[in-house]
């Protein structure tokens, strides 16, 4: 929609795709080890030769790091953005299909989950399950589940009005045959969007849950703890932000771009529904 | 041909550009409309009649744009106006209903409003004053206690009702011509009667000529007194109204006549269903060689395959274009 | 307007108490107890002071008796005494209001006036460089790190430029809430733009349009007369739901500008383990939201004649 | 200290005994301020950097030393820390007897003392003051201090209706009779003793508008942004304060503090390792800088009841395994003083005979042999997020514990879970800040066997000689007897090695060139005698 539809594909898809190749490829092509390579006297280098983004204030290679702290980011943007998605579509079809009582329990969770903002209630997560890995993948993947939730609610009602699910329950189709063959398939392509898009979101939230010291347990780097670590340090050794700072903006717009991209093609008649 | 010639259209082409190509999506189109004349443009939807509308208004919006031809309205050539000489023909010279009375009125603004714009832009009266004129043309077009309804919003209205308040709209500066795009396609059958001899009176009143867009050919043979009929960008056949449905000359427009329901002609005819036509209209990117219509036609044959039909003329200012016409 | 009202209110009323509801929950199952809430670096705590102090806050009560009393309090206006500071948690979040709605305010400003000026001049001139620049500008806001982008403008325009102060809040007067403003604003500056731009797009598509073109008016009044309104309508759903939402974005710009909002009084609360104080300050964010919200319901009112007759 | 010497305010009470290096560091700051006579007016722009609110305005109230960098300008408490002697003093009192017990202490105290309502202070303001901070309902952390009173507990509990030890002579004579035989100096400095006027305190607004005796008196508090306080024309302190107010400001993230300290926004800040070297190099910051040996002793707790730990052996070797020089060096940035054992740098009972453990990985791996773990073993490690004390200190010790065996796997906390911890004994391994001074005995109090864990005996340590010379120090008149004593206690800390001792705190506060006359505080550098502290014309601030 920015750049004309395939513009925006292509630069987000690249990027993206860059992204998971240095995930994937990290054991190869990182230079050291992201933990135990650690060596005091190499601390706080600046890009050169021999660490090409410098190093941190352990001694540690920032490319390195990066690389492996790639793993984490898009851990984290995937994992959690598959469990809203799940959790979104399940309750949202479900809301639709059988309507009633269970219908209005799941509009007012999802009123709910609007009026509290994600950051609050991932924080509150991260408070109670203590900083980590597995916490942060809670914490994000069960607070921003309304947009897919409300998606599938909708696609249910306008299948319900359109006769499709009368039909195929006098075929004698059961409910789920029918919520999975009738339903899902068409908010597919809306859905990937949203979850595209809510992954860029994902590892901005690990970013400030970072910053607000409630991130990823280190040693092991996430892009976010590495960011959140460096800040004191911006005037006496920038690089330490810089790239890992380059790194999360450049995957998030990649992610954002590639979500943009997805909408022309999947999801043409979405213009307003979601900016 | 009428004398007296108020809209002239004059081998029209609109180029619809496409990724790295330019289709023509309308191309040699030419008919000619008199003062105080009722012209009917007839095709199914997507051959390219309301764009046809559109370039005349000089309302083409990307990616269409116009090819080439000429528009000479009233002696003068405009399709290359400058844009604030075409904002000036448009609403005063020119109205223009268009299909959906739904959405084609400002759904946020008060109908009398939407008609007093007119008085203000092109007579220069003040709000006030354009507020009783709009009453006055509400009132024109039989919309009830028009006093009332002017305050009213669209989705307060009918129709029925919103299709009156467009045709105020249309005819509230007089204008010379009148452009309907399939103005009673979305209302009911019994308010469809009422709006065309709404419109057609005003128009006689006013002298304001007609450019009738319409799939319905019944409908427009009705109200216009000659007929063009379009395929696929292109007229196929025009003549004047009794005689298209007598003598239709292309394979078409003989499709179209028989799809009609008329009453009395179909006990005539026995048992025989309604004919359609089979097949469906070829896409702007898929027109195939030869005569467009050939893929749909009876009667096709091996030069319909290769070579586009020239125009025939036939009596008068008629004429069809087919290999095969009669 | 009294029956939007009405049915809003019936609308908020179970998702407060719910809130109340899953705030008490969560935080009744967080780690942590009320030590934490008075312990400092490497200063050691009076057990026997300790023990006082959870008897005077009912800490020691089964868990169903401790929601009632919460309830109970709650619902009369009684948010209960912070465990830090030992005052009223309305008095505590009562200061912090006033800072926490300028600088949402201050920030939805900035969001508005630049978000919806590039999304219309976009969409005004949709494929020119004004619609590729600041489409490209809209889309990388949305991939800024919100305190990194924050630490950016801080050293920019106050450690290189010295155009404006730092941090803080000062004397509450306009240099302080500019940077903080704008760290905040650019989520929803950037959102709005995409929206403005999309909707205006659609607008311009739209029958209307083309009717009121077909009128012989000029592309000024066109959108004057009839874009604007219609894309407000569009507009003011994100404006609502992104200005609701603020309060409770605004921990981190608060935490790195150190603004005395709700949103930071929340964060320090959550760590202290001042489980009041929390929950009053979740209440708080969560109350703005949906009046927020209401107050939108109210203008689509007023603004779009269709719900008002409905 | 003499059994039944009169000491006078202002005299010697202990001689600490101080470090080449803090001394150096006094005699920086001492000489910050005395070039030029002190200006009268101004405003100090003073920062408040370790948490993002004050807790509270009452003193009495909250433990938190955030609350009392404000509190040192509004209150002042019976005894002071003279930072420039580096011992305690009296404020509130001109003179103080002792009793031959050294139970009963009679002072004589201010007869100019005015509160900021305008009413002196008297013999009852004390007793008011220490009856609230001991009432049961209350609560109030200062309890602990007073509790040394006799018959403080019994009014705690409700058995008695007033604290027995306090006995009012004259308006401007009190008597106070203790349960021990300590130094009561060490418990009334702290301001969560000070002394208020009851009139005020029982107003229900009174933390939001406090009164008290200090040289500042309160003007405003946004909370979470600043606090304002204005000069005490009726301040006992002739000619004194000198600037005409102090603004609080709030700054808890270092990236802005740095950037509105080099933008002369603030008046100080504290500085971490990163900018503490920025600003050593830089040619003008490096100008403002204020360093203090504070009494922080950084260590790593080993909990016996995990099965390694309770074997000497295995904590010894966790100290020779670990260059905890190299990560002072190129990790703290030299902003700490390596630790020995657990008393500072600052302490009269420190041992400079006593070389820290040395960096031996092979005599680490041997000792881990030796007590049956030649492959060492797994470690869960509880740390914070703290810069100097917390997870990049963790971060760093990985690799070294590694190369003997133990793998570590770090468990991430909120800082303000350190407590709940330690109380809870939750841990295998726990890293921390300790404050470790100024009163020694208490401090190595702290691994007596009958001190129980949730006071502060974290590490359930239990060793009878240990416990005996406690004993000894604590029924010891003379004071070289009892440092010796105490030397010797915490040489056996040494040896048992119950932490990993990393390092003593150096604090460093920058300040810019126009303000005078700072304090190097070592029991906490932020906290200043304001009326001792001026601005010169050059500050920006009006």
């Amino acid at each position: 929609m920015t750049l004309k539809g395939g513009t925006s594909l292509w630069i987000g898809g690249i990027l993206v795709a860059l992204a998971l190749f240095v995930a994937v490829a990290a054991p190869v092509i990182a230079l050291t080890d992201p933990v135990m390579a650690a060596n005091l006297m190499n601390a706080e280098i600046p890009p050169g030769l021999e660490f090409p983004f410098g190093t941190d204030v352990q001694g540690r290679d920032i490319y390195s790091r990066i690389c492996y702290g790639a793993r984490i980011s898009l851990t984290v943007g995937i994992v959690s953005q598959t469990c809203n998605s799940l959790i979104g579509v399940t309750l949202g079809l479900t809301a639709g299909y059988w309507g009633g009582l269970w219908d209005d329990l799941v509009s007012g969770l999802t009123n709910l989950m609007l009026a509290i903002p994600s950051l609050i209630f991932a924080l509150a997560i991260m408070a109670i399950l203590g900083p980590g890995l597995v916490s942060l993948l809670i914490a994000l993947g069960l607070t921003s589940w309304s947009y897919s939730c409300r998606l599938a609610r909708a696609q249910v009602l306008s299948l319900k009005s359109q006769g499709y699910i009368q039909a195929a329950r006098i075929l004698g189709y059961g409910d789920l045959r029918i919520m999975f063959t009738q339903v899902l398939p068409n908010i597919l392509g809306p859905l990937i969007v949203i979850a595209t898009l809510g992954m860029g979101g994902a590892i901005l939230a690990e970013a400030a849950l970072s910053f607000l010291g409630l991130g990823i347990r280190p040693p092991f780097p996430s892009w976010g703890s590495m960011l959140s670590e460096a800040r004191d340090q911006i005037n006496t050794a920038p690089w330490l932000s810089v790239f890992p700072g380059l790194t999360i903006f450049l995957t998030v717009l990649g992610l954002n771009l590639l979500g943009d991209g997805l909408r022309d093609i999947l999801d043409p008649q979405a213009t307003t529904r979601r900016a | 041909m009428t004398t007296d010639s108020l809209l002239k259209v004059d081998g029209l082409r609109i180029a619809l550009a496409a990724d790295s190509t330019t289709y023509n999506a309308v191309e040699e189109v030419s008919f000619e409309i008199g003062r105080g004349e009722a012209f009917g443009l007839v095709g199914e939807s997507g051959c390219g009649k309301s764009i046809t509308a559109l370039a005349v208004m000089g309302l083409l919006k990307r990616p269409l744009s116009l090819g080439g031809g000429k528009i000479v309205l009233d002696g003068e050539e405009i399709q290359s106006a400058s844009p604030a000489k075409m904002r000036d023909l448009r609403g005063r010279r020119i109205g223009m209903i268009f299909q959906e009375p739904m959405t084609a009125l400002n759904p946020l603004s008060p109908v009398g409003r939407q008609i007093a714009e007119m008085f203000v832009l092109h007579q220069d009266a003040s709000w006030s004053e354009a507020m009783d004129r709009a009453e006055e043309a509400l009132r024109q077009v039989r919309v009830p206690s028009p006093a009332r309804r002017i305050k009213d919003y669209p989705h307060q209205l009918s129709g029925g009702m919103r299709q009156r308040v467009m045709i105020a709209i249309a005819l509230a500066c007089s204008p010379e011509l009148l452009i309907a795009d399939e103005p009673t396609t979305a209302l009911d059958v019994t308010v469809q009667a009422e709006i065309i001899d709404l419109m057609a009176e005003l128009c006689a009143a006013k002298g304001t000529a007609i450019l009738m867009i319409s799939h319905d050919l019944g409908l427009v043979a009705n109200m216009c007194k000659r007929v063009a009929v379009m395929y696929a960008g292109r007229i196929v056949e025009a003549q004047p109204a009794e005689e298209i449905f007598a003598t239709p000359q292309h394979p078409y427009t003989q499709g179209l006549v028989n799809s009609l329901p008329r009453l009395g002609e179909r006990s005539r005819r026995g048992q025989q269903r309604l004919r359609e036509i089979a097949g469906v209209v070829p896409s702007i990117q898929a027109y195939p060689p030869g005569c467009r219509f050939n893929p749909r036609c009876l009667r096709a044959s091996d030069i319909c395959l290769d070579t586009a039909p020239a125009i025939t003329p036939l009596q008068g200012d008629s004429l069809v274009r087919c290999h095969h016409h009669g | 307007m009294l029956l939007v009202l009405a049915r809003r209110l019936a609308n908020v009323v179970p998702t407060v108490l719910a809130v109340i509801a899953l705030v008490f929950l969560l935080f009744s199952v967080l780690p942590g107890s009320f030590i934490s809430a008075m312990s400092e670096e490497g200063r050691t705590i009076d057990p026997a002071v300790m023990e006082r102090m959870r008897k005077e806050m009912g800490l020691d009560d089964p868990v169903p008796v401790r929601f009632a009393k919460y309830v109970a309090h709650t619902v009369t206006g009684d948010l209960g005494v912070s465990f830090r500071t030992r005052e009223p948690v309305t008095q505590l979040i009562g200061v912090r209001v006033w800072p926490s709605l300028k600088l949402v305010f201050a920030a939805m400003v900035f969001a508005i006036t630049v978000g919806v000026t590039l999304g219309f001049l976009a969409a005004l001139r949709p494929g020119s460089i004004v619609d590729t620049v600041s489409m490209v500008g809209a889309i990388s806001g949305l991939s800024l790190s919100q305190f990194w982008f924050g630490l950016m403008l801080m050293y920019l325009f106050a450690l290189q430029l010295k155009w404006l102060p730092s941090f803080g809040y000062g004397d509450g007067g306009l240099s302080h809430i500019i940077l903080p403003a704008v760290a905040l604003g650019v989520g929803p500056m950037a959102l709005l733009a995409r929206t403005t731009r999309a909707a205006v797009l659609d607008i311009l598509n739209a029958d209307f349009v083309r009717t009121a073109r077909s009128k012989g008016m000029s592309e000024r009044l066109v959108v004057k007369w009839h874009v604007l309104r219609n894309a407000l309508v569009l507009v003011i759903t994100i404006v609502g739901l992104q200005f609701g939402s603020l309060m409770g974005q605004a921990v981190v710009v608060e935490k790195l500008f150190a603004w005395p909002g709700v949103g930071s009084l929340m964060v320090d609360s959550v760590f202290q383990r001042d489980v009041p104080a929390v929950q009053g300050c979740i209440l708080m964010i969560v109350l703005f939201f949906l009046a927020i919200n209401t107050m939108v319901d109210i203008a689509y009112v007023v603004i779009d004649p269709r719900i008002r007759y409905r | 200290m003499p059994t039944n010497a009169i000491v006078q305010g202002g005299s010697v009470m202990r001689k600490l005994v101080w470090s080449a290096a803090a001394a150096l560091a006094l005699l920086g700051a001492a000489t910050a301020g005395a070039q030029q006579t002190p200006r009268k007016g101004g405003t100090i722009r003073f920062t408040s950097p370790y948490a993002a609110t004050f807790g509270s305005l009452d003193l009495h109230t909250t433990p938190r030393a955030t609350d009392e960098i404000v509190g040192k300008a509004i209150n002042r408490t019976l005894y002071k820390w003279d930072s420039a002697n580096n011992k305690l003093a009296l404020e509130l009192a001109t003179s103080v007897s002792a009793s031959a017990d050294g139970l009963v202490h009679t002072y004589k105290l201010r007869d100019d003392a005015y509160f900021h309502n305008g009413r002196k202070m008297t013999a009852d303001d004390v007793i008011a003051s220490f009856s609230r901070i001991m009432d049961g309902k209350n609560a109030f952390p200062g309890a602990r201090y007073v509790r040394v009173i006799k018959g403080a507990v019994e009014f705690e509990k409700g058995q008695a209706k007033e604290i027995a030890g306090l006995k009012k002579i004259d308006d401007f004579t009190l008597e106070m009779t203790l349960t021990d035989r300590v130094e009561p100096g060490y418990y009334f400095f702290d301001g969560s003793t000070a002394i208020l006027p009851k009139e005020e305190f029982e107003k229900p607004n009174f933390a939001s508008n406090p009164v008290g005796l200090g040289p500042f008196k309160f003007k405003e508090h946004i909370p979470g942004s600043r606090v304002v306080v204005e000069r005490w024309e009726k301040f006992y302190k002739p000619g004194k304060p000198y600037a005409d107010r102090i603004v609080f400001v709030i700054m808890a993230e270092a990236a802005a503090r740095d950037v509105a300290f080099r933008n002369k926004e603030i008046d100080t800040s504290i500085l971490g390792p990163a900018q503490y070297v920025a600003y050593r190099a830089d040619p003008q910051l490096s100008k403002g800088i204020l360093e203090v040996a504070e009494m922080f002793t950084r260590s790593m707790r080993m909990n016996p009841s995990f099965k390694p730990f309770s074997d000497k052996r295995v904590r010894q070797a966790v100290n020779y395994a670990i260059d905890t020089d190299l990560i002072i060096k190129r990790l703290v940035k030299d902003k700490a003083y390596r630790a020995v054992s657990w008393l500072p740098l600052s302490s009269p009972a420190f041992d400079k005979a006593v070389k820290p453990y040395a960096f031996d990985p092979a005599k680490a791996k041997q000792l881990l042999a030796d007590a049956g773990y030649p492959g060492g073993f797994e470690l869960e490690f509880t740390t914070s997020q703290n810069e100097s004390w917390g997870m990049p200190i963790v971060e760093a010790m990985i690799p070294y514990l590694d190369k003997v065996g133990i793998k570590v796997k770090p468990k991430l906390i909120e800082v303000n879970l350190l407590s709940d911890i330690l109380i809870k004994g939750d841990f295998q391994a726990i890293i921390s800040s300790s404050l470790t001074g100024p009163d020694s005995l208490a401090t190595l109090r702290c691994f007596y066997s009958k001190t129980p864990r949730s006071a502060c005996n974290y590490v359930d340590f239990n060793n009878p000689a240990f416990d005996k010379l406690l004993d000894e120090a604590a029924q010891t008149a003379d004071a070289a007897k009892r440092n010796d004593l105490l030397r010797q206690a915490n040489n056996i800390l040494y040896d048992e090695a119950p932490v990993w001792f990393f390092n003593y705190n150096k604090a460093v506060m920058a300040y810019q060139p126009w303000l005078h006359g700072l304090q190097a505080n070592p029991t906490e550098i932020t906290h200043q005698y304001y009326e001792d502290v001026w601005v010169d014309e050059t500050s920006p601030a009006k």
